[in-house]
């Protein structure tokens, strides 16, 4: 019996080392036209799946917008080929290999800065650009020459948010919650805080241990300090149960990008929270972002599965109009390079310009885009949608 | 007085809160290893899966069906469990049934994300223990108050159950001597269901506090309650009911405490050193019975 | 026969050989992977699999031979892969790197010291290979110092004392108050590592080849007593106390080896990643190649992280579904996955291999002819 | 007058308010077999426990060849709840009585003698060493339901028991710097196995043999450590007439080819005559009966504490 076993596991074995030997980088579709593959690294569960996912989404609906690019005055028909890390940095390095098996000439992703750094070495010595959509620890460009980025970057978002504090709340004391353990959160609360302690606003920080599920000790933190806001750069899971809490508190939240997300919506809805946030994208701030967000909407709606990805609303998320930049962004690099070869499509990042929904994109030569205004959102608790706050600049 | 109100009952009432819910899931794992020796590493997913089964539950019945569908369900899962993954390993040594039950709490929460798309739910309001009451001037939900309260009434029940009944001296009868116990006409099997039955009920009630408080169910949610639960009961001494409640407010409350001196980051870290250092000073927890190895 | 003789100088030799075919394997592994973009998958997975090898074997020292159930695996990797990249983060990329905490405490790094006095070619591996030894030594010493209050438990109380444990060293290593040292949450990277295949292997595989000695050695034989019966080990002039030490010790420092060569693997780390889970899927490894045997465990950490990072991945794509099921979604391997492992765990409870060795399967055939002839 | 091997004295075992021995003295001489008996539950495997290492005494104390390895008096809880003799002897609280027409310099002597024997004689000094300790000065054991190892080979099993005596550590032994060692303990392993008769089935399981079998083993495992007292748990136990008198003949054997000392509880009358020197019978704990064979056959209190007394009251 056992030898039995041992044998089937070993036929299984030989069986997928040949089928992962048959599909090599095909270059030729079932239709006979030539095909072009853009990987998608991003998490689809972990921690950041919901997010992940979400991403994925804006890349496909460009996709599906956009699903060809003429190379050399021949049509290519593109092909996305996601991958799941799993929010995890050691199977996130798999999860990349993987792509760069199947023989793609971009990589777009991911959410989460962590997993982008670990895929980082990766993706250089198979010498294939990527593009994050939303990942703005300042360390996924700095020193990977192969990755780019459409968002703004985490010290410049921090600053933001400590201006707006200053701007929208007159704020004496900030109670900066972040998620011990999270780059993400740890690093915008750092920034967040070097910005208060410029403007002159008292920061008291603490840190919620991952896992942790009880907020209430935190917000009576927040209280008996005396905080004028909470900022809270956290992950959505986290952000739900203290949305609850701090709305009991009646102290106004301050939170980064990961807080554009339906999940936010549901929590804040009817909880009379006072809900603020950065984001990358607004619908009214030019025709292509009103064009992408009906655009997108009616295309999760004709699809029951997209919807549900999408948390099973069709809210437009901040992520998923990024993913779609970065799809743009790496077809006009492909058009711009008129090549599938990665290498020169790297290159050609270099000098793409292009007029995103989320704003323009030309890179720097860290690969980041410069962007000096930051959408500001907030909640409507009593409509249950997001409303458009203001544009944030950084004073002075 | 008014510092205290403002400062120390807040954290107090957290902490006792806390503190109830993971005396219920403790419970689930103490009676199971008061008979079958197991740490049955799953519990804490089976806690996570009634968050999930009440918040699809709400979407297709009213409240008053979705709580007593979602506890059946619970108990189902409990008991299904059981039956699978442990009972097939009734003689094996007690490291395959505890892989057993990491398994089981693998493929759980696999499953959950699979099904659920890893989405963080909200948690659909329960009428009257979710709104809002004042306590000394402290705004709180009234499941704050009731989950001590609710948890000290439930145990009574178990602890009434386990000394006055029947089925009850067929627990005690079996988590002392298990051949025995069946040799005196026990029906092992029976019993050991039961606990399961009665561990899940008290998890699918946990559930119910512990999500009203804490509004959002995601797969891993459980994880971490469910540890902390865990060494509450190791901290009481496992396989002892009034240990497990016990150890439950007095890790509730520390953690409360910790946090609200500022050491936050640490306040796990707390824990488990508590559980070592407990472990070393009196290696059967507070109330844990000592077992001697015949030679 | 065999048993009687010492045939341990053998053991050696044969050990050394076998690790220089499968350096030289890995080499044409590399050289076919490298040969289609399609296989560059199989050398991730290759590389992932021989570190999380070493991690089985070491954690099937404890709880296979020497019956100490730990769960503390993840915590020591914690240890030796955070080792690994402090010491060899290039001084010049510190700044980079401890972007908030000025470049952090540590200014140098081992592998450029050494090429700077043993030359580029040699210096750095010199460098790597010490740093792993610093690796082991540094989670070899926090396991001593865990080991002293908790090998006294029994069983399921060990088991959740050295995982609480492990949860105390992430937060350690989170503290702000480290964070100069550690870079407290952040990623550590563009630390050097270990680009082909072959170094992995061999480091593996030498420390295998130690272990595998260890536990056939006179020390070894006490281990697997006191699995056996621990009182009667006792009795039998077999101090607990000292030889579970040993073991604990032994394995922590091997622990923290994989988790250095992990850090290599990843090329980042961050200390949220060393969860409770990750020692469960060591714990898997140890239980489907066999408790107590250390070929199964080799085996099976090749076929987990096989079968969980490449050959069930189509698993997830929803375009591969076939008829009307919409069944393959995103996750949908992992369920597959977790499936596979409770029918291991329950049908086959002694794993591939049982607690024999791959040299055993030979040898039993052998011994039967031989008990044929004999009557 | 012959060498003193052990010495039992005062001591007493109680688990919480059960009392398994009470204040049992014996000796046994170099080169004695002598057997302890008594009914089930009298207290004898408890002794074994506390000779070995395995319980410690609540009070008393154990010598061991002259020097003594186990001393205890009733401390913390138990000093409320003793039940036994002599809870003072050993807290520090001794002294000397002079004895009638004793001189100062013979009393200094008989001082020096004691602290010979044990350095803190005069203190409440506990000695509590772990099993094994006790079983490198010198003692092997056997368990009255067999404890193999299971999963070794029968010549593993006895090669393990060498382990106490090898000197190389960890490292040398892994990196097969003691070959020499090695190579001596694994012949005199092979050795052992001729003398009790199983180098036929060196290579099999220890659990594949049948049940006399695994209790030669037993004995070889235990001889394997080197003692100079070997300790016999109802060596006998579920053995059929003709191989108990097999088990007599090869324990006298082995006491005289391994120049030891055995001191065993055997059930089996016929064995424990036929071999003993001495014999001392234990009933609820209590020595109730020391001597010759020969006259325990004919004890009275002996008889009764077997049959039963019947009770006229």
């Amino acid at each position: 019996m056992k030898k039995l076993f041992a044998l089937l596991l070993a036929l299984v074995m030989t069986l997928s080392l040949a089928a992962c030997g048959g599909d090599s980088g095909s270059e030729v579709s079932d239709d006979g036209a030539k095909v072009i593959k853009i990987g998608i690294y991003e998490p689809s569960s972990g921690a950041n799946g919901a997010g992940g996912k979400k991403e994925v989404l804006g890349i496909e609906y460009a996709n599906s917008v956009t699903p060809t690019v003429t190379i050399g005055g021949e049509e290519y028909q593109v092909e996305v080929v996601p991958v799941d890390n799993q929010s995890e940095n050691d199977k996130g390095v798999s999860a990349a290999q993987q792509l760069v098996s199947a023989g793609v000439a971009v990589v777009l992703g991911s959410y989460g800065s962590g997993v982008s750094m670990a895929a980082a070495p990766v993706f250089e010595e198979a010498s294939i650009p990527a593009i994050g959509c939303s990942c703005t620890n300042p360390g996924v460009t700095l020193g990977n020459p192969y990755y780019f980025r459409v968002c703004y970057l985490d010290p410049f978002q921090g600053s933001v948010l400590a201006n707006l504090a200053k701007d929208e709340f007159d704020a004496k004391v900030a109670y900066v919650f972040t998620e011990l353990g999270d780059d993400y959160s740890e690093g915008l609360g750092e920034y967040f805080s070097q910005e208060c302690g410029r403007l002159g606003i008292q920061v008291v920080a603490d840190k919620n241990p991952a896992g942790n599920t009880d907020m209430s000790g935190f917000v009576n933190a927040a209280k008996n300090a005396g905080a004028d806001v909470i900022f809270a750069p956290t992950s959505t899971t986290v952000a739900s149960l203290l949305i609850d809490q701090a709305a009991s508190a009646g102290i106004p939240l301050i939170a980064g990008d990961t807080w554009d997300d339906a999940v936010i919506l549901q929590a804040a809805s009817k909880s009379g929270a006072d809900v603020y946030f950065s984001t990358f994208y607004d619908e009214g701030a030019s025709q292509a972002a009103a064009d992408f967000m009906s655009g997108f909407q009616s295309w999760l709606n004709a699809n029951s599965d997209k919807l549900s990805n999408n948390g099973g609303t069709d809210t437009v998320s901040a992520v998923s109009a990024l993913g779609y930049d970065a799809y743009m962004v790496a077809i006009e690099a492909i058009k711009a390079a008129d090549s599938t070869d990665s290498a020169t499509i790297k290159d050609a990042l270099a000098s793409v310009t292009y007029t995103g929904v989320t704003g323009d994109v030309k890179f720097d030569e860290e690969g980041d885009v410069d962007k000096n205004i930051i959408f500001i959102k907030g909640v409507d608790t009593d409509k249950g949608e997001f409303y458009s706050v203001k544009e944030q600049g950084l004073n002075g | 007085m008014q510092t205290f109100t403002q400062t120390m009952l807040p954290t107090l009432l957290a902490g006792i809160s806390a503190g109830g819910q993971y005396a219920l899931i403790a419970l689930g794992y103490t009676m199971v290893y008061g008979i079958l020796r197991l740490i049955n590493f799953a519990h804490g997913d089976i806690f996570t899966v009634a968050g999930f089964v009440m918040f699809y539950a709400i979407t297709v019945m009213p409240v008053y069906l979705a709580i007593p569908f979602t506890i059946f369900v619970t108990v189902l899962l409990g008991f299904t469990v059981e039956r699978l993954a442990y009972k097939p390993l009734r003689s094996a040594p007690r490291m395959s049934v505890m892989i057993s039950a990491i398994g089981v709490s693998y493929l759980l929460q696999n499953l959950m994300w699979y099904i659920t798309g890893g989405q963080p739910q909200q948690y659909p309001v329960i009428p009257w223990i979710s709104d809002k009451v004042v306590i000394l001037g402290q705004e709180t939900k009234r499941v704050t108050v009731i989950t001590p309260i609710l948890t000290v009434v439930l145990i009574l029940i178990l602890l009434l159950l386990i000394k006055r009944t029947k089925i009850g001296l067929a627990m005690r009868a079996a988590s002392r001597d298990f051949e025995t116990a069946r040799l005196m006409g026990v029906k092992i099997n029976g019993v050991i269901s039961m606990t399961f039955v009665i561990g899940s009920f008290l998890a699918a009630v946990g559930s119910f506090l512990f999500f009203s408080n804490y509004s959002t169910v995601s797969p891993t949610v459980g994880t971490m309650p469910g540890l902390k639960a865990f060494v509450a009961a190791v901290f009481g001494g496992i396989g002892s009911i009034p240990g497990a409640v016990v150890g439950g407010f007095i890790i509730g409350i520390c953690e409360n405490i910790i946090r609200a001196l500022g050491y936050s980051t640490f306040s796990d870290a707390f824990t488990f050193a508590l559980l070592i250092l407990v472990l070393c000073l009196k290696p059967t927890g507070l109330f844990g019975e000592k077992l001697e190895e015949k030679v | 026969m065999m048993k009687t003789k010492n045939n341990s100088a053998k053991t050696l030799l044969m050990g050394l050989v076998v690790i220089a075919v499968l350096a030289v394997l890995s080499v044409g592994a590399e050289a076919i992977a490298n040969s289609a973009s399609s296989l560059s998958i199989m050398l991730a997975v290759l590389k992932k699999a021989t570190v999380y090898a070493l991690l089985a074997v070491s954690m099937n020292l404890l709880n296979g031979f020497t019956g100490l159930f730990s769960l503390g695996q993840a915590g020591f990797m914690l240890v030796g892969a955070y080792t690994y990249a402090i010491l060899t983060i290039p001084a010049a990329k510190r700044a980079g790197v401890y972007q908030y905490y000025d470049g952090g405490v540590v200014k140098f790094s081992i592998p450029e010291v050494f090429s700077g006095v043993l030359g580029e070619s040699i210096g750095p591996v010199v460098g790597m290979v010490l740093t792993l030894v610093i690796c082991g030594l540094l989670a070899a010493f926090f396991g001593w110092l865990i080991g002293l209050p908790v090998l006294r438990l029994k069983s399921d109380y060990l088991a959740i004392a050295t995982l609480g444990f492990a949860e105390i060293m992430r937060t350690f290593i989170q503290f702000e108050g480290f964070a100069p040292l550690t870079n407290g949450s952040n990623t550590l990277r563009q630390y050097t590592t270990f680009k082909h295949l072959y170094p992995y292997v061999i480091v593996v595989g030498i420390c295998i080849l130690i272990l595998v000695l260890l536990i056939n050695s006179t020390y070894g034989r006490a281990f697997k007593a006191i699995r056996d019966d621990e009182i009667a080990a006792e009795a039998m002039g077999i101090n607990l106390a000292k030889h579970k030490m040993m073991s604990f010790v032994i394995s922590s420092f091997f622990a923290g080896v994989g988790g250095g060569l992990m850090a290599m693997y990843m090329s980042s780390v961050q200390a949220k990643g060393f969860t409770s889970a990750m020692t469960y899927e060591i714990l898997l490894m140890v239980v489907i190649g066999g408790i107590g045997s250390i070929s199964g465990s080799i085996i099976a950490s090749f076929l987990f992280i096989g079968c969980s990072e490449w050959w069930l991945r189509f698993l997830d794509d929803p375009a591969n579904n076939i008829g009307g099921l919409s069944l393959l979604a995103p996750g949908f391997r992992m369920v597959v996955f977790s499936v596979f492992i409770m029918i291991v765990v329950l049908f086959f409870r002694r794993g591939l291999m049982g607690d024999k060795e791959f040299p055993d399967l030979f040898r039993r055939g052998k011994r039967q002819k031989k008990g044929a002839a004999g009557k | 007058m012959s060498e003193n091997m052990l010495k039992i004295e005062n001591v007493t075992m109680q688990f919480g308010g059960v009392v398994a021995v009470d204040n049992l003295n014996l000796e046994i001489n170099k080169g004695e077999i002598v057997a302890l008996i008594g009914p089930n539950g009298a207290g004898k495997t408890t002794a074994f426990n506390v000779v070995t290492g395995v319980y410690q005494p609540t009070n008393g104390r154990v010598s061991f060849l002259g020097k003594t390895i186990v001393r205890n008096h009733p401390q913390g809880k138990m000093k409320k709840i003793y039940k036994g003799e002599h809870p003072e002897l050993y807290t520090g609280k001794y002294k000397l009585e002079r004895l009638p027409g004793e001189g100062d310099e013979a009393l200094a002597k008989r001082r020096e003698a004691e602290k010979e024997r044990d350095p803190n004689v005069f203190t409440s000094h506990v000695l509590a060493p772990t099993p094994d300790k006790i079983t490198k000065l010198g003692m092997a054991r056997t368990f009255q339901n067999i404890r193999l190892w299971k999963s070794q080979t029968v010549f593993d099993n006895v090669l393990i028991a060498k382990h106490c005596r090898t000197t190389s550590n960890v490292f040398s032994a892994t990196f097969r710097m003691n070959r020499k060692e090695e190579a001596a303990q694994r012949e005199e392993v092979a050795r052992l196995l001729e003398i009790v008769e199983l180098d036929d089935v060196k290579d099999e399981l220890a659990t594949s043999l049948p049940y006399g079998k695994q209790r030669r083993l037993e004995i070889a495992r235990a001889l394997a450590a080197e003692p100079k007292l070997l300790l016999l748990d109802e060596p006998a136990a579920g053995m059929n007439p003709q191989e108990t008198d097999e088990l007599t003949a090869f324990i006298g054997q082995i006491r005289d080819q391994f120049d030891l000392t055995v001191f065993l509880i055997e059930h089996h009358m016929d064995l424990v005559m036929d071999i003993s020197d001495r014999i001392y019978v234990l009933d609820f704990g209590k020595l109730i009966a020391q001597g010759t064979p020969a006259e325990i056959q004919n004890n009275q209190r002996v008889i009764d504490a077997y049959l039963g007394v019947a009770d006229d009251a």
